[in-house]
């Protein structure tokens, strides 16, 4: 028959520049009624309850922060409440803090640049992202593999966007990918695959160095 | 003794190079405090709610501190150093209290302890540091307000071990947050002083 | 006769690990006299003078400042006194930046593993440099020879704790040694030499590969 729906669970919140964020949570069985969904939340030195300000931005079941709705080093207290004819359900209280959920977009413009003795990788920062005025500090991660290898490489190049990889297989396909986090937060996913075709020479000039 | 004659070579070490130091040693700080609260958090707070109890708890919430990049924006950076100052400052007796209160711990690993004290010693060197860039920046009497915002350590005859848990947890809590704070603003400072912003 | 110390010189400063330092001093001829050395030292913009807080460690005619006495933020303006009976002479005023003076200790754990096609050279930054965090980065340069040989063929291998060579004599014994340096700062000493056996067939199965 028909029943208040179960109750929600929130399951993420992220914030991919540090200047908006965004939660996502998961509904329960809705009762075989039509269920609306509310969040509601408070913030550590703002006890008044206050409405999500926009359920559309990013996407269904889910609440977008916009700047001005977003405080860093703040607890929020977050609540979804589901709602039919026969009744409600809220959520357990989700507890976030900003400044720990920071998850950019990969980097862009990867470029591939085969030079004397080793390979120049170049990038760019994800779009819609502020690290010029420092608010926002991002580093960033480089994995390189023949295309037949098994094993990725990795390097961490800091805060670098270019990075000269020395030892690589001559006359062999490579595969290469960067991805970035804030100085203290989640890694990006990878960015798409680059492809570069090292010569075959590129390692034998080496050889008459002795 | 001279005391760098003008005959000497770059006598003196660089405001850049100044808030370069400090920004790589409140990364660093960052980067133990998060550690050190993680390793607590795992170790001794789960499932005991603490979380609930640390709204609101940290003794520099009374600091009016930026929350945002709009906020960071509109602040002076002499405002900004200051508050750095301040919010270091205040941490100098905690930091005391939470190297001894560790050895307290019952089977505290040795991971704890070591960051313990190695949060102490390197927030001491970066407020020498902030000292010496407030004083480059802004010439003037630097004030040296005793800073007693922290109420001290909690009743020490508190018997019972969630509250000496829990005392510790908001302690590391608020410390993962303030040398957060201080990593950012000085990063914010170092783009806007010494690289005109363009980072 | 006997007359008054030659001036000493400063002769170097280190640190290894931006904690500590210590500076060595060149004694001039003694006059032919007992003659004692004492290290005194002021810091930018500061008036006071302050001796060496400790002669011993770092052995003869050395200076060793501990945590306490070593500061990152300000120039030491360092000086040497030699003094006997017939008089004084100092030395040339010593400029020191413990930010750029810093010899790490060589690079640890040198792994050596034959792969397919090249030789896997891996190890570990020095004990005591926290190069996790960025608080200390280093830098690594790699050399390898065969036993018979004269020539050490040199790789500049960056940020990587690992490099792969690929020009190697099959059949011969090989040795390997690592070392590194901060930034700005000076090349540790080469790691101990590790050695390692390439096979005979190593290298006939992969000639026809170019």
């Amino acid at each position: 028959g028909q029943t208040a729906p179960e109750k929600p669970e929130i399951i993420k919140c992220r914030s991919p520049e540090k200047e908006t964020f965004s939660c996502w949570w998961k509904p329960g069985y809705d009762g075989g009624l039509p269920t609306n969904y509310t969040l509601l939340y408070t913030k550590e030195n703002h006890p008044e309850v206050i409405e999500c300000p926009d359920y559309k931005t990013s996407g269904p079941y889910s609440c977008y922060f916009d700047k001005k709705h977003t405080s860093l080093w703040t607890i929020y207290i977050i609540v979804v409440n589901a709602t039919n004819e026969k009744g409600s359900n809220a959520s357990e209280p989700f507890f976030v803090d900003v400044t720990y959920i920071i998850e950019p977009y990969p980097p862009t413009n990867v470029s591939l640049t085969v030079e004397k003795k080793h390979l120049l990788v170049k990038w760019f920062p994800p779009l819609l992202v502020d690290v010029k005025y420092g608010w926002l500090t991002l580093v960033y991660e480089l994995r390189l593999k023949s295309e037949k290898a098994q094993e990725w490489e990795i390097h961490f190049t800091g805060k670098q966007t270019h990075f000269k990889v020395f030892s690589l297989h001559p006359g062999e396909n490579h595969v290469v990918q960067v991805r970035c986090k804030p100085d203290h937060g989640f890694w990006s996913e990878w960015s798409p695959e680059s492809y570069v075709q090292i010569p075959k020479i590129f390692q034998e000039k080496d050889m008459t160095v002795w | 003794l001279p005391i760098c004659p003008n005959g000497s070579v770059n006598c003196q070490i660089s405001t850049g190079d100044l808030f370069d130091r400090a920004v790589k040693l409140s990364h660093y700080i960052h980067s133990l405090s998060t550690e050190i609260f993680n390793e607590f958090d795992e170790r001794y707070a789960q499932d005991r709610g603490f979380i609930t109890k640390s709204i609101n708890a940290c003794h520099t919430s009374s600091l009016n501190t930026p929350e945002d990049k709009v906020q960071a924006q509109q602040i002076q950076h002499e405002d900004l150093l200051n508050l750095v100052l301040r919010v270091l400052r205040s941490w100098n007796d905690p930091l005391v209290h939470l190297v001894s209160e560790v050895q307290g711990i019952k089977e505290a690993p040795d991971t704890i302890l070591w960051k313990a004290i190695e949060i102490e010693d390197q927030t001491k060197r970066l407020l020498e540091g902030m000292e010496k860039i407030v004083k480059r920046v802004q010439p003037g009497d630097l004030g040296n307000e005793v800073y007693s915002l922290w109420p001290g350590p909690p009743a020490v005859q508190v018997a019972d071990d969630d509250s000496r848990l829990f005392a510790f947890y908001n302690l590391l809590h608020c410390l993962r947050r303030d040398s957060h704070k201080i990593d950012n603003y000085l990063k914010l400072l170092k783009c806007r002083l010494i690289q005109d912003s363009s980072c």
